[in-house]
């Protein structure tokens, strides 16, 4: 059996990937894609805790943020369509009508 | 609190008692599905002409069929939720704890209920501000657009019910992850709110920054909460507590309990719109209409501070005697500089709504200010004194300025949203002149300025008048009485949050410039252009500010009902200083 | 409700009524004001009550009137003495430390002794001669049309003014009353609003004698420092000055002597006397000689117990010396300056301003006398003092009727040239800027037109030089005696000392310039060939001068110069008239003392002889043919004529030396002063407010501006791009990280 | 005692002139027209009542006090007490003493005649109304005995005048409104937070009366100042001598930017130069003695040992007040500004009054309020009815008013010789009082005498700005043509019967409280008296001064 540890590890990397990325990113999607790996992160964290610790609930709290990033993905989506249909874009550095 | 504590299973006996406004909102869900689909849909049996009426589509019967008729279902659905609420309060109120097996889920307690307050008035004012917004046609139009845009009302109702669904839920959550739950259903909800206004490149553009920027925070929050999981091996508030407690000084820090703190708090602090993680709200009030930014400056606001409570009151909580909590100067400096930036950014905006977000930012910062000296609680065992009153005073303050937040800073949303029904409100300018063309907005705006800005007697006063108070009674604490017994202390000798209080004034001072220059503004300059003469707009809306006018003086010039209620809220948090 | 309550009756006499000398002029000012504004054009308004002119006659009379009966009564008894009334005006108290409060009050009252005695009739005398010309002068002059109601009333409230300083029985209301009338002479000197020459005299008048005040109110808080206390009453009491430090109280007395200075004209604060000459000339003769001038003198005069105390023997000299000297100066550059005038006002003016020198130095010299003699036990030096004294306030009074009355005959004078004037060039009036009526370059010769006005020219003139047996003679005598007397004591007084003898020898020139100029000679061009005699109500105050005036050798021989000054010394008691003019003839002309006896013939040959003759050799000449005057010109006309035809020599050289330039610029003194406003003053003050505006109010507008433009730097953070928000929460992450973990 | 205070002279006049304005601003503009008339007068009607009761009140017609005198240190007439914030210790708590009597008196007199100078400013039916509440919250001020109460109504009184400023004003109003506004705000939540820190400062263990049930302390100011004193005698300062330090100097900055004193004036000029003349006569002849009003009221009654630690400072900010004031209105060539500048020089008097700690410079402190607020708004009127006819402000653009308006030449001479002190008109009481108390200050401290220079320099060039500009407006003179380009050869109009009315109404109390200053002054004496020896002796009695 995989020490939680490593896994906590491998999440931490993620996080850290996903953090960087939307930032760095500037295509809507991939940021969205990146802010799933932050998520994902956050899920094997779960997951290793709830084995760390032998809880149930860890898991439930995983598939409870798996649901979460799922709607997050579909609101998400949704908005870039729409924003696509005013913008014809979604590049993020392009849509800047709204500063200051 | 005599009363103790009630525990209640999945629908036990109490449940629908305890749970009542919530079971009222999912109600008003189901009816908004629902309601406006009844129509004349048979169901042929198969083979057979019988044709069973099952209502649900169809031709809709035209009472059905109005389009207004979803913002009614909302509204009704939201006032009886915000009365039921009320109704539990009287006579005392029974404290009930939803719990599952050994796990404990929902509190519903005076803190709770009082956030329930907020949530449901807000949300029930933008509901019927909102009511003549979205366009909307006869129902016997049976053009395309026509049934889109009717079709959309209801879409924007239900998400405002469930906004108003996972904000009750933030209230009352005594997991963190329940409490997680509750504020990413109000988030997903919010930021449909902020694009629904999909014609529009701000609106759009708008709702998709709240998006990334709100979503890249609750991932980190929600990283954050893992890590605490893993480290605790349990979510709950209360065993939480108990945990860092034991974790904390004199044993030494761990680390990861640490880096949870800081990342869980980035994920509130996007909430409450503390600086640098507000860059989003004002974009986001600038593209959604200004009900909704009104919401987002209120009722979300106040979920985030609900969340920092739980987070950094409860599970944090700062008990040692002999220090403060460890997140204190962090707190502090975040607190400062939101203040002072949203003042500062404030100053020189010329679009009112952004305007009114950095507004909204440095009341984020005054709350924020407040937390921290409930952090400091128990500074020093001789001088700090009954902290725990201290503590619950300003508790009791930050509960009063989020309670007439609402009346002030959702009425002003409300007025810009009246002068948005004639053209974009995106500049200080179209703002001209009101004083001429609608004298009592103008004087609504009035109140609602000088109240931001904190002038007597409004209740915008009332409250930074307690929360410096608040402050200020931490950082003196029992001063009084070591000094009349022959110490010789200063105000150095006092916690440093009382310099929090300091600039929290001067803060408020630099933000009456701004705030003056809308009246200057809606008083001084003629209408401009083409946007002369009174505006068009429904008697809903109006009456919703009228609420507002009346709550923003009433809690100004008689504040004691609602400090008393905002005390007991405070109180019912039930921590270690509470208990005291 | 104090004020009123304390009221305490010292004597049931007609000394009661004499707060009515201040009421009834007084009140009088708001009734003509009321009346003429609403009555404005009204013909009986107009013609029978002369637009308020006899409304204020009949107050000053009704004043002359009470002032006369109580001068009689304490002349007679001298029992009226002392505080008559004694109000509470003011409460307060003072805190000195520890556990006490001392309240304080001030009060207000009438006082009367043998100073305010003197005062009170050349107050209210000439008042009411001056109200008389007055309704002569300016109710013939077109150019007051509708408006006489006006200088009616402020004249009423001068009055007023001037009879309540003589009369009160403080320095406190001694001071408010100087300040009224203070706002009066600012308000009649710019009477002819419409001339920019009226608004600034009229501006310089207030505003150097305010200096002066200032001076005045810093010394009597100082002298209130002292005594706690400026009622004379209780300032004057022996104890009380005993009790104070000497060195404190002659920095407390001179300080108000500045404000004398000022309010009296003397150098340095002199420059607005001359310039005052713009008001009408019933203004002139009432503010700027016969009374007003005389607030500084009776100021000083007052100060006399001070110095007269036994417990300051001696210790105020220097004060006494400061005194002198600044009277010695000027009565020299006055009547430097009075050579060069051709302007018969501005002669009479600077005229003034000499002779109240000559006061100043007369007080000095007897104040330096009663602080240093030991006059209280000493009959002789009690002599030598009271008559000192009694010299410089008997100058006061021959000063101020013989000032009066030639201020008043050359308003006749002037009045008449202005008319004259008016009737030859008939039809361009209103434009006749470039006709100067007050310039004897445009008189000469008027003696046969205007007899009395000549004569009481004449006998005025003749009163100031000092020709012997008139007027002013006797008391100018007293203080140039009474300056040397002190000089061989005091070698510092020989610079007073011989300023006054000097000054006389002066006086004598340029009085004597002016009445020759003016009247005799040949008129200088047809305005003042043309020159008629003046109405009655003008002529009525100068027979009666005239006659006040020549008859000083009684008031001489009745002992003025010792019950003036002294309380003690009763009226006509120790010697008859008759004995007290020989007595007094004797003690001029036939003096004991060799020193004195060369000193007054000295004096009587520089003012008496010499000054005229020269101004006559210079200007002299005789009557047009076929002029007739009356028969007492005639000697004077001849002799003239006789000196300038033998005589005669040119003085261009001297009339166009620097000196004499400096002069006719009265010695820069004015252009040094506006240069001083202009350059420092008003340069100061416009940096002071620019650095008002620029560096306070400006920083704060700093602060605005630096607020928008650190907004706009804080909001351009806000790009736009949710990139850059990401960034910033990664940022504020770390940041909350750093925090943190800074404190675990 | 009947309460003849709460609902007379402040609800009353506040929530009367808020319906008022809410029922007209529902009016067509016809019909606002149409009503500014009746509204004027009912508005007249009842600020003359006001006056009528405060003037009973001091003829003693509802007690039994010799107008107001004889009332002990901390004790208050018509003191009435009810409760409002219970939790937080707040009560509506009002009462009269002699220090407050003439100010709310001062008040109720010039709001019928700040309404008849100004009977046909445009708009009407809103601005008579906003006068009157003006009025209202000026007297809560006053008559406030609650720190909060007193704050409140301290701000309260903000909003009239920035609507007055915008709304009536001159060209560069909004500027001016906005300048006003947040300046005097700054410094009044400084004063909040001084105020707050004071609050809990109270001893917790031992709460006094009418302590809050929340906080365990009070806002009653004569509870507080009570307590302070018991605290403050036996040598002791009350809080310590830093803490009371501190707080005294902040609520010191409160006080001194209203005053306002030197350097934190500048919000003055710009406020009165653009303030309608009804702004300008309740601006210069009330409001500005707020600040006074609230050091003797506050700090000096709370921390006396502070006060006497602060004398040299606050002496200084007088002297500076008083010398910088007077010498700006010396470069100034606008009328408004220059009589602006004035205040601020007059106000530095009350400054040095307050500095001497003697009975008799608060004594002229207080004359020195009442006096300048009766002389001030006769400036400002007469400053109006000059912009009004002349449509200009400069100094110079009219000349040889004495011809052309003879009633404003008297008025404006009168107003200007009050100003600068002539004996017998109110101000020069108050200098006098003022002079002789600093200099009995100076000698018995040991003090330098060149204290007394600046007040020297001041009364003469005071004098000289007066003159200089009455030179330039009254007489004719200098190369400019008249009359005034700016009236285009219009006829050149005298003053309307109104303002003459509301300018002879002060001329003569001028007089009167010039000639018979113990009207005043009797209370105002005992009041000082009354400080000094329940306060002040006691606490700093040995106080080494003295001769």
């Amino acid at each position: 059996m995989i020490d939680p540890a490593w896994v906590s590890g491998l999440s931490a990397l993620l996080f850290i990937i996903g953090l960087i990325g939307v930032f760095t990113r500037k295509n809507a999607i991939i940021v969205l894609m990146c802010i799933e790996l932050m998520l994902n992160a956050a899920n094997m964290q779960f997951a290793a805790a709830a084995v760390h610790h032998g809880d149930a609930t860890g898991w439930v709290y995983a598939l409870f943020a798996i649901a979460i990033a799922a709607s997050e993905v579909a609101i998400g989506l949704a908005i870039f369509l729409a924003v696509y249909g005013k913008h014809e874009t979604i590049t993020l550095d392009d849509i800047n009508v709204l500063s200051n | 609190m005599s009363d103790p504590i009630i525990n209640v299973e999945l629908f036990d006996a109490n449940f629908t008692t305890a749970l009542c406004p919530e079971l009222i909102l999912v109600a008003g869900f189901f009816a908004l599905m629902i309601i406006p689909n009844l129509g004349k849909a048979t169901f042929r049996i198969p083979g057979t002409q019988i044709r069973v009426p099952y209502f649900l589509g169809g031709e809709r019967y035209p009472i059905f069929a109005n389009p207004r008729l979803p913002g009614w279902i909302a509204t009704i659905t939201l006032i009886v939720a915000f009365v039921s609420v009320l109704m539990s309060f009287d006579g005392g109120l029974q404290r009930y704890m939803i719990v599952s097996g050994s796990k404990e889920l929902l509190l519903i307690n005076g803190f709770s209920r009082l956030f329930e307050l907020i949530f449901f008035g807000a949300i029930a004012l933008a509901a019927i501000a909102s009511m003549n917004r979205l366009q909307s046609f006869d129902s016997s139009d049976k053009s395309t657009n026509a049934l889109y845009n009717n079709r959309r009302q209801a879409d924007f109702y239900i998400l405002l019910l469930t906004t108003a669904m996972g904000m009750a839920i933030v209230a009352l959550a005594q997991d963190l992850f329940v409490l997680f739950l509750g504020l990413e259903l109000a988030s997903f909800s919010s930021y449909v709110l902020v694009a629904f206004h999909k014609e529009s490149k701000e609106g759009t553009e708008g709702g998709m920054k709240y998006f990334i920027v709100g979503s890249v925070a609750s991932g980190i929050g929600l990283y954050g909460l893992s890590m605490l999981y893993l480290w605790a091996g349990t979510l709950q508030l209360g065993e939480l507590a108990v945990a860092f407690d034991a974790a904390m000084a004199p044993q030494g820090y761990p680390a990861l309990p640490l880096i949870a703190l800081g990342f869980i708090l980035v994920g509130f602090g996007f909430k409450v719109s503390a600086a640098p993680f507000h860059f989003a709200a004002p974009d986001a009030y600038a593209g959604a209409s200004s009900p909704v930014a009104g919401i987002l400056a209120t009722a979300s606001k106040a979920m985030g501070i609900v969340g920092l409570t739980r987070m950094l009151l409860i599970v944090a909580s700062p008990e040692s005697n002999d220090d403060s909590a460890i997140w204190l100067v962090a707190l502090g400096i975040l607190s400062v500089v939101t203040m002072t930036w949203g003042n500062i950014a404030a100053l020189g905006s010329d679009n009112p709504k952004r305007m009114l977000a950095y507004s909204s930012v440095a009341h984020a910062g005054y709350m924020l200010a407040g937390l921290t000296a409930i952090g400091a609680w128990n500074w020093d065992p001789e001088l700090a004194g009954h902290g725990g009153d201290a503590a619950i005073m300003v508790m009791t303050a930050i509960l009063f300025h989020l309670v007439v937040l609402v009346c002030f800073k959702l009425g002003a949303f409300l007025v810009l949203s009246i002068l948005e029904s004639e053209g974009e409100v995106s500049k200080m300018s179209n703002l001209r002149g009101l004083s001429k063309r609608e004298p009592l907005l103008a004087v609504s705006m009035f109140i609602f300025m000088i109240s931001l800005a904190g002038v007597p007697p409004m209740s915008g006063f009332m409250s930074k008048l307690l929360m410096v108070m608040g402050i200020v009674k931490v950082a003196i604490g029992n001063m009084g009485d070591a000094i009349f017994n022959g110490d010789i202390l200063s105000i150095g000798d006092a916690h440093w949050v009382w310099w929090l209080a300091l600039i929290m004034v001067l803060n408020s001072a630099i933000s009456m410039f701004y705030y003056l220059r809308v009246i200057v503004t809606m008083y001084f300059h003629e209408p401009e252009g083409d946007r002369q003469g009174p505006l068009p707009s429904g008697w809903q809306v109006r009456t919703a500010i009228f609420a507002c006018v009346i709550a923003s003086v009433f809690f100004g010039i008689n504040a004691d009902g609602l400090i008393e209620l905002c005390e007991m809220a405070a109180n019912s948090l039930n921590y270690s200083w509470a208990s005291q | 409700m104090s004020g009123s309550s304390s009221s305490e009756v010292v004597h049931s006499s007609m000394a009661e009524y004499a707060p009515l000398i201040i009421l009834l002029p007084m009140l009088a000012m708001p009734v003509i004001l009321f009346l003429g504004k609403v009555f404005n054009t009204n013909p009986t308004w107009k013609n029978t009550l002369k637009e308020g002119g006899i409304i204020a006659l009949v107050a000053m009379g009704a004043s002359l009137f009470i002032s006369l009966v109580i001068i009689k009564d304490y002349i007679g008894s001298f029992s009226n003495s002392g505080d008559i009334y004694s109000l509470t005006w003011l409460n307060t108290a003072i805190w000195e430390g520890g556990s006490a409060i001392t309240p304080i009050k001030f009060g207000f009252g009438i006082y009367i002794d043998h100073i305010t005695v003197m005062l009170l009739f050349v107050a209210a005398f000439l008042c009411f001669l001056i109200n008389i010309f007055a309704i002569g002068y300016m109710n013939t002059d077109p150019i007051n049309d509708n408006r006489n109601h006006r200088f009616y009333a402020e004249f009423v409230l001068f009055c007023a003014g001037m009879l309540g300083m003589v009369l009160s029985d403080s320095f406190l209301w001694l001071f408010i009353f100087w300040e009224i009338m203070g706002l009066c002479s600012y308000l009649l000197i710019g009477f002819y609003y419409e001339r920019p020459s009226a608004a600034s005299a009229a501006k310089k008048a207030f505003m150097t004698t305010r200096i002066g005040d200032v001076f005045l109110m810093i010394g009597l808080i100082m002298l209130w420092d002292l005594f706690g206390s400026l009622d004379y009453a209780i300032v004057f009491d022996t104890a009380n000055i005993a009790a104070v430090d000497s060195g404190s109280l002659q920095m407390a007395l001179g300080m108000m002597f500045i404000g004398a200075v000022g309010k009296s004209a003397q150098f340095p604060l002199h420059v607005w006397l001359p310039d005052a000459m713009e008001g009408p000339t019933p203004v002139s003769a009432l503010i700027h000689a016969a009374t007003m001038v005389n607030a500084g003198l009776y100021l000083v005069a007052r100060m006399f117990p001070f110095f007269g105390a036994e417990s300051m023997s001696g210790e105020l000299i220097d004060l006494a010396f400061i005194i002198a000297s600044i009277g010695g100066i000027t009565a020299v550059m006055a009547a430097g300056i009075a050579f060069v005038q051709d302007d018969l006002k501005k002669v009479l003016a600077y005229s003034t301003m000499s002779q109240l020198g000559y006061v100043f130095t007369g007080l000095g010299v007897a104040l330096w006398l009663a602080n240093s003699l030991d006059w209280h036990h000493d009959p002789a030096a009690h002599t030598i003092v009271v008559v000192a004294f009694g010299a410089a306030l008997f100058h006061l009074f021959n000063h101020a009727m013989a000032k009066g009355m030639l201020f008043m005959a050359s308003g006749s004078v002037i009045h008449e040239v202005h008319h004259a004037h008016h009737h030859l060039h008939h039809d361009d009036h209103g434009d006749d800027d470039e006709f100067d009526a007050q310039s004897m370059k445009n008189m000469g010769g008027l003696a046969s037109k205007m007899p009395i006005t000549a004569t009481a020219m004449l006998v005025g003139s003749a009163s100031i030089m000092g020709l012997p047996l008139i007027g002013g003679f006797w008391s100018k005598e007293g203080i140039i005696a009474n300056a040397w007397r002190v000089a061989l004591e005091d070698p510092r007084f020989f610079f007073p000392a011989a300023c006054v003898l000097l000054g006389a020898g002066m006086t004598g020139f340029y009085m004597t310039r002016m009445w020759v100029k003016t009247f005799a000679g040949k008129p200088s061009n047809e305005v003042a060939a043309h020159v008629g005699p003046t109405n009655s109500w003008i002529k009525t105050p100068l027979f009666i001068l005239t006659f006040v005036t020549l008859s000083s050798i009684l008031l001489a021989g009745m002992g003025f110069t010792h019950w003036a000054p002294d309380s003690e010394y009763s009226f006509l008691s120790d010697k008859g008239l008759v004995d007290g003019i020989m007595y007094e003839l004797g003690h001029a002309f036939a003096n004991h003392d060799a020193f004195f006896f060369i000193l007054t013939y000295v004096a009587i040959a520089l003012s008496a002889i010499i000054g005229p003759f020269m101004a006559m050799s210079l200007f002299g000449g005789k009557l047009e043919e076929g002029e007739d005057c009356k028969a007492w010109f005639k000697p004077v006309i001849a002799l003239n004529n006789w000196v300038y035809n033998k005589y005669n020599w040119d003085n261009s050289g001297i009339a166009t030396s620097g000196l004499a330039v400096a002069l006719q610029n009265r010695l820069y003194i004015d252009k040094y002063y506006d240069l001083a406003m202009v350059k420092i003053v008003a340069g100061f003050s416009n940096k002071v407010a620019e650095a008002d505006t620029k560096i306070i109010d400006g920083a704060v507008k700093q602060i605005e501006d630096k607020s928008q433009k650190i907004s706009t730097v804080v909001r351009s953070l806000t790009t736009g791009s949710a990139r850059d928000y990401i960034l910033w929460v990664a940022i504020g992450t770390l940041l909350i990280f750093f925090f943190i973990w800074g404190v675990a | 005692m009947e309460d003849y205070i709460s609902v007379p002279l402040v609800g009353f006049p506040i929530i009367a002139s808020l319906i008022i304005m809410a029922t007209v601003s529902n009016l067509s503009e016809e019909m606002r027209e149409k009503m500014a008339n009746p509204i004027r007068w009912a508005i007249l009607l009842f600020s003359l009542g006001l006056l009528g009761l405060t003037t009973a009140m001091f003829y003693n017609f509802f007690g039994d006090l010799n107008g107001f005198e004889g009332i002990a240190f901390n004790n208050y007439e018509f003191h009435k007490r009810y409760i409002w914030v219970e939790s937080l210790g707040i009560y509506w708590s009002v009462g009269l003493d002699a220090l407050s009597f003439p100010m709310v008196w001062l008040t109720t007199l010039l709001l019928p005649i700040t309404i008849i100078a100004t009977w046909d400013e445009k708009n009407g039916a809103f601005y008579h109304p906003l006068i009157l509440l003006m009025g209202g919250a000026l007297i809560g001020v006053f008559v406030a005995l609650d720190l909060f109460m007193f704050y409140v109504f301290w701000e309260l009184t903000l909003i009239p005048m920035f609507f007055l400023i915008l709304k009536w004003g001159g060209e560069d109003r909004k500027y001016a409104a906005q300048k006003f506004f947040i300046y005097t705000f700054t410094a009044s939540v400084v004063m909040l937070l001084g105020l707050v820190t004071l609050y809990f400062l109270q001893n917790p263990l031992e709460p006094l009366l009418y302590s809050g049930t929340m906080t365990g302390r009070t806002f009653d100011i004569p509870e507080i100042v009570n307590y302070a004193t018991i605290h403050n005698s036996g040598g002791n300062w009350f809080l310590g001598a830093s803490m009371q330090k501190i707080i005294f100097a902040m609520l010191m900055l409160g006080f001194l930017v209203k005053l306002p004193a030197v350097p934190f004036h500048t919000w003055l000029p710009d406020a009165h130069v653009q303030a309608p003349t009804g702004g300008s006569m309740l601006l210069a002849g009330v409001m500005l003695k707020m600040g006074a009003y609230g050091m003797f009221r506050l700090p000096i009654a709370l921390f006396p040992h502070a006060l006497e630690y602060f004398q040299l400072v606050l002496m200084a900010i007088g002297m500076v007040s008083l010398v910088w004031g007077s010498i700006v209105c010396l470069g100034q060539t606008n009328l408004k500004k220059m009589v602006a500048y004035s205040s601020v020089s007059h106000m530095g008097v009350i400054c040095i009054g307050i500095a001497t700690m003697q009975p008799m410079g608060w004594a002229a402190a207080l004359f020195m309020m009442f006096a300048h607020g009766i002389i001030s708004p006769h400036l400002f009127a007469v400053c109006g009815a000059f912009k009004h006819h002349y449509h200009s402000m400069e100094i110079g653009s009219m000349r040889g008013m004495a011809k052309h308006s003879p009633w404003l030449a008297t008025s404006m001479m009168f107003a200007w010789m009050a100003s600068l002190g002539l004996p017998l008109l109110a101000g020069f009481v108050a200098e006098l009082m003022v002079l002789i108390a600093l200099w009995h200050f100076l000698v018995a401290e040991g003090w330098s005498v060149l204290w007394m220079v600046g007040p020297a320099l001041v009364l003469a060039v005071t004098a000289a700005y007066y003159l200089w500009s009455m030179q330039r407006t009254i007489f004719e003179g200098g190369d400019e043509t008249q009359p005034p380009a700016s009236m285009d050869g219009q006829p050149i109009p005298d003053i309307a019967n109104h303002e003459k009315l509301a300018m002879f109404v002060l001329a003569m109390l001028t007089i009167l409280f010039g000639v018979m200053p113990w009207i005043a002054l009797d209370m105002m004496n005992d009041w000082s008296v009354q400080i000094f020896e329940g306060l002040i002796m006691p606490i700093l009695g040995n106080f080494n001064g003295g001769v």
